[in-house]
């Protein structure tokens, strides 16, 4: 049984200013399947964002089909209306960017509750959950309360991580989460994305250092460098 | 020779039928302002040409007229509107409130309670009861469109937030058959409660502003008030006529020479009979101020209450 | 090739608002050419655009202000659900606007009376759907004002006196008043402070958590919409030339007015 | 000219005659009339409301009113008609006797006669008065 | 200076104009009315109509009396007074087409008069302004013009029925008052 | 008993108009005559405002009212409603009116030239305290002196500067009428132009004023001023024949605003208008000028039709203020007691 199945996936930016494209990557595909965790490799500007943006759709993809096995049914993510999207990411798809993105006057706490708090779950129960994993990921008490906009890169990206995790997701994408942490915090991460792999959920991920994961990859999906140059756009060349 | 006859009534015929139509649109739609051409007539713009056009498009043979401003049938300007309808029409005129079977008046409502074959019409300076909130008149009437009166109920809102009372006196706005908000003519609050279910006919007519409405008998008509904050008519309680120690009624304030003041019956008819005990009709007022129609009137809120309800304890 | 969107079939509840085909024009002008949009429970729906897009005869066609030259319109409120709203007389439709739908402007001149009170701002919401009794008007505007995050101890204050901020929280608390089942946003902090901007932003995207209103906002500033907005729409000369995902619209925007928008401001 | 016309000329300048001198001629004329049954119809004084057009966008509208007396008169099987402005109702009615005694072909040589005398009475009077007028027309300079 | 003259004529019209306007205050109620039957029709015309007015009445012969008031005949969709010598099956379209005025104007509504049978068709129940209190009242005219009324008023739009029996009783029904057929 | 009897009140006002005859002194028929004679461009003004042309008639209302003219317009206005209306003249015609002054500032000079006609504008404003005669008329040529003079506005629309004039066939009975109709706004523009000629010459300067002087976005420049006589023509009711029923002193005047791009890159102009009964050249410029501010449609209230026709109908205006002088006392006394107690706005708590 699959979770996702990745047929022959491009992506391409057209830049109208300039009448051209750049490729980010062309040709992918492969198949996760719950529990499983595959690692992303390539050179760097080989796409490997861009995939993990074009599954989560923030990101365009350009051509081929990303079909999705959701709990209500299956989607493909390339064609999705963007309501199912927004579904999706709101109970099942998970993303874990580089940068937290912190928004003034909400304290870390709320930040990390707030995905809980969209699906309904009281404060109560949803600042219970977020503390927990706050701790877990060691960020100090005494930062809850506080506005991550002060925060130091370390201590911004425990707050990231820990509202991408504290919802259950049925399907994980990790874009290099570790960078700014230090290593208590990336054991605690390790050990966190262990259980969830465990229960099931499937896990996509670019990690700066992969030997931190390196007991809980299942695979390594490996995208070869992207064409050097600017391609023509075709549609200004016709 | 330029003509010297006037038609009966001084209006023309067809000045009448324009004013009877109006008048019968008035009717069928309680508060609403019909507009009217209203004719210029020989006294000036503000000074009753708009009753006075009603009136002649009523009055026929067999009617008898009472006209009578602030409650008083001598006033100057009500014994020349008399005088003149008197003279065009060849009416009997009465300044008995009982005989009269037209009663033209400005700013007040008899006492005594009127009967139902009784015509009251009303001068009126300002048809418009949201004028001091909306001057254009295009506007307003798209508010009476849409039946959208909160500015009204607001400006309440806001007197009782920042007076601790309402501060509209005369020509307090009502609300009309549960639809048109109403200016009824600068009549004291105390007249107000006579104009609902009232057994009589009301018509109002500005002139100046080109506008006649109605109040037919029977008809429901609210003061803007709040449910737990009641309308309240002025507060005389303490005043007796000086003539005749009469409580309960509308008085007027005369001041005296030392500073201080009396209170006179402002309804000079009702006066008059009481003065010489003759008999009268019943009143809207009980003779210890209770209106006749048991619930309408409220009780006054009492201050405590209000605040308590301004800090929003229902 | 780009692919096409497919119609939604995960979410399986029905649009709050769906606008079809909306066509507007003033003289040659045309302000608006076959708009569609929709609009679910709960969602946040940017609408961007420079000046002279039709963004503001959009809201005003939404609000029931104007009537369009064509297109249909439905709201999923009670008594008018499945009706063409555009198909109501003057009276229904102003029964649609004031119980349904909310409204805060970007120049509060034009949502409030700035003599009045503020709390009397808010009241004249409550008094237009019916409510008349005083201690109620005044309990429901400090819930909102508070709701809003407005100061209780400037509660009779006329908003001529109050901040711009103060007097965008008026206007939330007065358009949440009633809790609405759509809320039109037009600009709402442009011309704040930045940090005024941030508390009213804060205030609404909690308001919108908290009250699951549907949310349509109009606005020249892509960090309100990255904020706020779910799904954006992309508007230009009358027309909607591209919308998704707010963070795809903002980060791979497809369309070179997009592009040269998003370059341009970020 | 053609009878419409023609009546309509008569009545115009017999409206501007002098008032006393016409009604002094009608006087004179009534003897020979009288005999052919002479009923005055109408005599009253009334308004006639004036339309104008706007010279900017070519609206019609009311300008006003203006105060006239008319008579309506029957002599033989004609009937007379007249309206002049102000509220001399013997003017008027001295008028509508000649319309009459004109469209009946009485007395139509002395009356034309009167008519015509006046005619280039009041001919004259506007051809002063247009002189008048002329000479206040402010010579521009030419070069 | 002498009173100016009532002419008969004008007597009648202040006469009829005075219990229409009875009428109109108390719905339901009947007031008599000098002429009777279709001569009451007339009067009514000549109470109200003239230059200004535009009427509709399927009825030739009325038509041409009503048109000698100076008033324009007009189709029913036009006018602000609709005469009935009778409300039968080519009736109810003219009614369907009778203006009810707009929210901006709503004395836009017409008036319908029309001459009611002589036998009673259907019981209503009356209330609104006007009533004390909700009266029963046995109407000439068919339940289908009553129907057709209600669904055509919307307070404040509509149009205003005044009623002529052959008792030379006139009685009115306006826009404002509730209409239940029983 | 038919009439009550005279109390106080009635004695008074009686006694009240008499004193005000007495003092006024006696009025005769020959006053009437020299009053007309002598002033009739104040009649001209009484009529316009009174919407009446009777010069008789005028002049007896400035006697009767020792010449208060808010009194005499009442007196005509009041008379008016009691005449039967005959029925409509024919449309007066533009083309047809004769012609005495016509002057324009938009050009040096125009066809037709700048007539001055009788005026004082270059005149030297010294009171005379010598007998004044009529100075004589200079007699001369003008051999082709005429009455009919051309329009300006003719010659900007052959130069494409102004949208041809469309006829407007409606007649007499028909064109809408604020005497019969109630005036709702907007007014159609013939109501507009109706009301503005019987406005009250000291209003609309004052509102015409103020947009001149900056409240309104208005630059006027007088295209044309222009008084004439007309001809009151009526039709003979049995033979349809059109005759004069005289002469009429009539006035217009066209105010040119702006200047807008119009078809095929030429500018387009706009033009106020206004005329009256009688020869009122100040009324006539202010109200055009308003007349042409009220299509702008911008805020300002002497831009606003409503404002402008409202305030400026003497007869309304004047009894208006007026009425201040009748007893209030119900109402004064009412609004005192719903203040009373209270008379401070409350500090909160």
């Amino acid at each position: 049984m699959t979770l996702l199945e990745v047929e022959n996936l491009h992506k391409r930016f057209r830049i109208h200013a300039l009448g051209r494209e750049v490729v980010a990557f062309e040709g992918l595909s492969f198949t996760l399947r719950p529990g499983q965790f595959i690692l992303v490799t390539g050179p760097n500007g080989a796409g490997k964002s861009s995939l993990l943006r074009c599954l989560y759709r923030s990101y365009r993809p350009s051509a081929g089909r990303a079909l999705y096995h959701s709990a209500q049914g299956p989607l493909d993510l390339v064609r999705a209306a963007d309501e199912d999207i927004a579904l999706l990411r709101q109970r099942e798809i998970g993303y874990v960017s580089q940068f937290l993105r912190p928004r003034p006057r909400v304290s870390a706490l709320e930040l990390v509750a707030e995905p809980l708090l969209h699906l309904g779950v009281p404060w109560e129960e949803a600042s219970a959950k977020a503390s927990l994993l706050l701790e877990e990921l060691g960020l100090k008490p005494a930062l809850w309360p506080a506005y991550p906009s002060t925060f130091s890169g370390g201590e911004q990206q425990k707050v990231n991580l820990a509202r991408a995790l504290v919802r259950p997701n049925r399907l994980l994408l990790l874009d290099e989460p570790t960078a700014s942490l230090d290593a208590a915090a990336r054991g605690a991460l390790t050990e966190r994305l262990a259980r969830l792999k465990e229960a099931g959920v499937a896990l996509l991920g670019i990690f700066h250092h992969p030997e931190e994961v390196a007991g809980l990859l299942d695979q390594t999906l490996e995208i070869p460098p992207a064409p050097p140059l600017l391609a023509p756009n075709p549609a200004s060349v016709a | 020779m330029p003509r010297l006859g006037y038609s009966y009534a001084f209006l023309d015929p067809g000045a009448k039928r324009e004013l009877r139509r109006s008048l019968l649109k008035a009717v069928a739609l309680p508060g609403y302002q019909v507009a009217y051409a209203s004719r210029e007539m020989p006294i000036a713009r503000g000074w009753g040409t708009g009753g006075l056009q009603v009136t002649l498009a009523l009055v026929g043979p067999e009617d008898v007229v009472k006209v009578m401003d602030q409650g008083d049938d001598a006033s100057v300007n009500a014994a020349n509107l008399r005088r003149f309808i008197a003279r065009m029409a060849g009416v009997k005129t009465s300044t008995d409130t009982a005989q009269a079977t037209l009663i033209q008046s400005r700013h007040r409502i008899p006492e005594e309670i009127l009967g139902p074959e009784q015509i009251l019409v009303l001068q009126v300076p300002y048809p418009e009861p949201l004028a001091r909130l909306e001057p254009s008149f295009a506007k307003a009437r798209e508010l009476h469109a849409d039946a959208e009166y909160g500015l009204v109920w607001l400006s309440l809102y806001e007197d009782l937030v920042r007076y601790r009372t309402a501060t509209h006196g005369a020509d307090y706005p009502v609300l009309v058959n549960g639809r048109y908000l109403m200016a009824p003519s600068p009549i004291p609050r105390w007249d107000n409660p006579k104009l609902h279910r009232a057994q009589h006919l009301t018509l109002f007519s500005a002139g100046r502003e080109k506008r006649l409405y109605a109040v037919p008998p029977f008809t429901e008509v609210r003061p803007v008030e709040f449910e737990d904050v009641p309308f309240e008519v002025e507060d005389q309680r303490g005043w007796a006529d000086w003539q005749t120690g009469v409580r309960h009624k509308f008085m007027t304030e005369l001041p005296l020479p030392d500073g201080g003041s009396r209170h006179e019956l402002s309804d000079r008819d009702y006066a008059r009979k009481r003065a010489a005990h003759l008999p009268t009709q019943p009143t809207y007022f009980d003779e210890e101020g209770g209106f006749y129609q048991p619930g309408y009137l409220a009780p006054r809120t009492p201050p405590e209450r209000l605040e308590r309800l301004l800090q929003g304890e229902p | 090739m780009e692919a096409a969107l497919e119609p939604p079939r995960l979410e399986h509840q029905q649009p709050v608002l769906r606008a079809m085909g909306l066509q507007k024009s003033y003289g040659r002008v045309t302000a608006l050419a076959q708009v569609s949009l929709a609009l679910y429970p709960g969602e946040v729906l940017g609408v961007v655009g420079e000046s002279g897009s039709g963004k503001s005869t959009l809201l005003r066609l939404l609000n029931l202000q104007e009537p369009p030259d064509g297109g249909d319109y439905r709201l999923e409120v009670p008594g008018y659900a499945g009706q063409n709203l555009f198909a109501l007389d003057r009276y229904q439709a102003r029964q649609v606007r004031v119980r349904h739908i909310g409204i805060v402007y970007q120049n509060p001149h034009q949502g409030l009376r700035m003599q009045h009170t503020a709390s009397g701002n808010v009241a004249e919401r409550l008094i237009l759907a019916g409510e008349r009794r005083f201690g109620w008007l005044r309990r429901a505007a400090r819930e909102a004002l508070q709701a809003s995050e407005f100061p209780l101890e400037r509660l009779d204050e006329a908003p001529l006196r109050l901040s711009g901020g103060m007097q965008q929280r008026v206007q939330l608390a007065k358009a949440l008043a009633l809790q609405p089942t759509l809320l039109l946003l037009d600009e709402p902090t442009t011309g704040l402070d930045v940090s005024v901007q941030a508390l009213v932003l804060d205030t609404l995207k909690r308001l919108q958590r908290e009250r699951g209103i549907s949310m349509l906002i109009v606005s020249h500033d892509l960090g309100v919409i990255r904020t706020l907005a779910d799904r954006v729409l992309v508007m230009r000369a009358g027309r909607v030339v591209e919308q998704g995902l707010t963070d795809q619209v903002l980060e791979d925007p497809q369309h070179p007015y997009t592009q040269q928008l998003v370059h341009a401001k970020l | 000219m053609s009878p419409a016309e023609a009546q309509g000329r008569w009545l115009g300048v017999l409206a501007r005659a002098e008032a006393e001198a016409l009604k002094e001629f009608v006087e004179g004329l009534l003897p020979a009339l009288e005999p052919y049954g002479l009923e005055v119809l109408e005599n009253r004084t009334g308004l006639v409301m004036l339309p104008a057009t706007d010279t900017a966008r070519g609206t019609r509208f009311l300008v006003g009113e203006v105060l006239v007396a008319e008579a309506r008169v029957r002599l033989g099987g004609s009937e007379g008609y007249a309206a002049c402005l102000g509220r001399d109702l013997e003017q008027a009615l001295a008028i509508a006797i000649l319309d009459a005694a004109l469209q009946e072909g009485l007395e139509a040589g002395r009356i034309r006669a009167y008519v015509e005398q006046e005619a280039a009475r009041q001919a004259e009077a506007d051809a002063e008065l247009a002189r008048q007028v002329a000479a206040t027309r402010v010579e521009m300079e030419t070069f | 200076m002498t009173t100016p003259f009532l002419a008969p004529h004008e007597a009648q019209d202040q006469a009829v104009f005075r219990a229409l306007l009875r009428a109109m205050s108390r719905p339901g109620q009947g007031y008599r009315l000098a002429p009777s039957g279709e001569a009451a029709l007339k009067a009514i015309g000549q109470a109200l109509l003239d230059l200004e007015t535009r009427f509709y009445t399927p009825d030739p012969g009325l038509r041409a009396r009503l048109s000698q008031l100076g008033a324009r005949a007009v189709g029913p969709g036009e006018a602000d007074y609709l005469f009935f010598t009778e409300l039968g099956e080519p009736a109810w379209a003219d009614l369907e087409q009778a203006p009810i005025g707009s929210l901006l104007h709503p004395e836009e509504g017409a008036t319908v008069v029309a001459l009611s049978g002589p036998a009673p068709e259907a019981v209503l129940r009356l209330a609104g302004p006007g009533l004390p209190a909700p009266t029963l009242f046995e109407s000439g005219l068919p339940a289908r013009f009553w129907a057709l009324r209600n669904q055509r008023v919307r307070f404040p739009l509509g149009w205003d029925v005044l009623l002529l029996e052959a008792s030379g009783l006139c009685r009115a029904v306006p826009r404002s008052t509730l209409v239940e057929v029983t | 008993m038919a009439y009550v009897a005279a109390r106080g009140g009635e004695e008074a006002i009686q006694q009240a108009e008499a004193l005000y005859r007495r003092l006024l002194g006696p009025l005769d028929a020959g006053l009437v005559r020299r009053l007309e004679q002598a002033l009739p461009y104040l009649l001209d003004r009484l009529m316009g405002e009174g919407s009446l042309y009777a010069p008789e008639l005028a002049a007896l209302a400035l006697a009767q009212t020792g010449g208060d003219l808010y009194e005499a317009v009442l007196l005509l206005r009041a008379y008016r409603t009691t005449l039967p209306r005959l029925g409509y003249a024919e449309p007066l015609e533009p083309e047809a009116l004769l012609t005495v002054r016509r002057i324009s500032a938009a050009f040096k000079d125009i066809p037709g030239g700048q007539v001055l006609g009788p005026t004082l504008d270059y005149s030297h404003r010294l009171l005379h305290f010598e007998p004044q005669e009529a100075p004589p008329a200079r007699t001369g040529a003008e051999a082709q002196a005429s009455l009919h003079l051309p329009f300006v506005a003719d010659w900007h629309r052959q130069n494409g500067l102004l949208a041809p004039r469309p006829p407007d066939p409606t007649p007499g009975p028909e064109i809408p009428d604020l005497t019969r109709e109630p005036l709702l706004f907007p007014a159609p523009r013939a109501q507009r132009l109706q009301a503005l000629s019987r406005a009250d010459t000291g209003g609309v300067l004052a509102l015409g004023y103020a947009n001149m002087r900056g409240y309104g976005a208005i630059h006027p420049t007088v295209n044309e001023v222009r008084l004439a006589y007309a001809e009151v023509r009526l039709r003979h009711p049995v033979t349809g024949a059109v005759f004069s029923a005289g002469r009429v002193r009539y006035s217009q005047a066209e105010v040119l605003t702006k200047f807008r791009p119009g078809p095929g890159g030429k500018p387009a102009l706009e033009l106020g208008f206004a005329a009256t009964l009688g020869w009122n050249e100040v009324k006539l410029i202010a109200a055009a000028m308003l007349d042409a501010a009220m299509d702008q449609g911008e805020p300002h209230p002497a831009h606003t039709e409503e404002f402008v026709l409202s305030h400026t109908e003497p007869v309304e205006a004047g009894g208006f203020c007026i009425h201040y002088k009748l007893p209030h006392y119900v109402t004064f006394l009412s609004n005192l007691l719903a203040h009373q107690g209270q008379p401070e706005e409350v500090e909160d708590a």
